[in-house]
């Protein structure tokens, strides 16, 4: 399952989802919006897609992780606009019947999506200024998946 | 042909628009597009340098050829997570 | 935090307390009773501890674990009792400021928790018959931590 | 000197107690401990065998000397998570 949501993500519902007989392990990942980086504030992040290509590369990674892993479940909720301080903005469920894969998946998941995914947050920081985050030195996206 | 480049994030913002109509001939690759894009608007440049471009919502190299029918967009290095 | 239990886990609660302005990265790991062990089936489990080493153990890993990566947050709860199907015997929660730390968290605690920490479980079968599950081939348990 | 067990798990059924007391001589190791807990014990053999013992709820290797004050328990593979 994969998702963009302008609505604060409701992980309750992604984890009861994954809570299956058949999963005996389920590694849930939540970024969240971070306060500090380094002595820098931040008051908030404004994320951005290009929303039918992030759908796309979304269906792609979930269909690239069932095939890597044993997985029952697994799901990706990306949240849009304004993200507050400790509200989650991405939400990752990997549900396997083995915790190892659960843990890679999960992690691969987040780490892909980070790389791929045409997704990107504004930092809104306290001294009232706001920047595009568009990190240097990225990898190109790998279309391998 | 005309190209239409759907603009995100900084990029939109330096350009000033969402989308962007550039012209060139036909048979040009995603490379000549990035040269004439960063030519005629010459503020996209800090991030155009850096950004790839999607055809129909899948990464594309520089070197494919434009197919005239495809939604195209500038692709700055992603944020998300 | 640690704790013991006897009550279905408050994940929602655990969860709560990692989403802070510092930490960027939230990891749960949750146990769950799976049905089938290649073509047995199970129909709940059912855990017992040595109460006080556990939970003297248990604090440990969350001290070791506090020492090795920079945790924000780090809890690991435990249930006791009969643990029904596709229900939570063992939650771990790891936020950190950055991700590859709540990840390697999360994981070392489960893994290192399934080594030490005196608690065992007992099948119960779908055949009616029940057995104690005293993994053979088992590590002595590391006691560097 | 009289050192009282705690059992768990297989090993309290096996043994059907929760606790038992087993006779050595002061200055006894856990190993000395464990030779007679299974020769008194002979049903807890199989677990016995691949458990390990804690002393005032801590891991002690066989090497270990006895304290007649200590909590003493017989650890089972364990199985948590």
């Amino acid at each position: 399952m994969i998702q963009l949501t302008h609505e604060p993500i409701d992980v309750n519902a992604l984890l009861a989802a994954a809570q299956q007989p058949a999963a005996g392990a389920v590694v849930l990942f939540l970024g969240i919006t971070r306060e500090f980086t380094g002595d820098r504030q931040t008051v908030e992040l404004d994320y951005e897609a290009y929303e039918a290509m992030a759908e796309s590369e979304l269906s792609k990674l979930e269909q690239a992780a069932r095939e890597r892993w044993p997985l029952v479940e697994c799901a990706i909720v990306h949240r849009l606009g304004r993200v507050p301080l400790a509200e989650a903005s991405v939400a990752i469920v990997a549900g396997s019947p083995h915790r190892s894969a659960a843990f890679a998946a999960a992690e691969w998941l987040i780490d892909t999506l980070k790389e791929c995914v045409p997704i990107w947050k504004r930092e809104r920081w306290a001294d009232g200024t706001t920047k595009w985050v568009h990190p240097v030195g990225q990898a190109v996206p790998d279309k391998s998946y | 042909m005309r190209v239409r480049v759907k603009l995100f994030a900084a990029a939109r913002d330096l350009a000033g628009a969402d989308i962007v109509d550039v012209e060139l001939s036909s048979g040009a690759s995603f490379g000549d597009l990035r040269t004439k894009l960063i030519s005629t608007h010459p503020h996209l440049s800090p991030v155009g340098v850096r950004s790839i471009f999607a055809a129909d919502a899948r990464y594309v190299s520089d070197e494919e050829s434009i197919s005239e029918t495809a939604e195209i967009a500038l692709i700055p290095p992603v944020s998300g997570g």
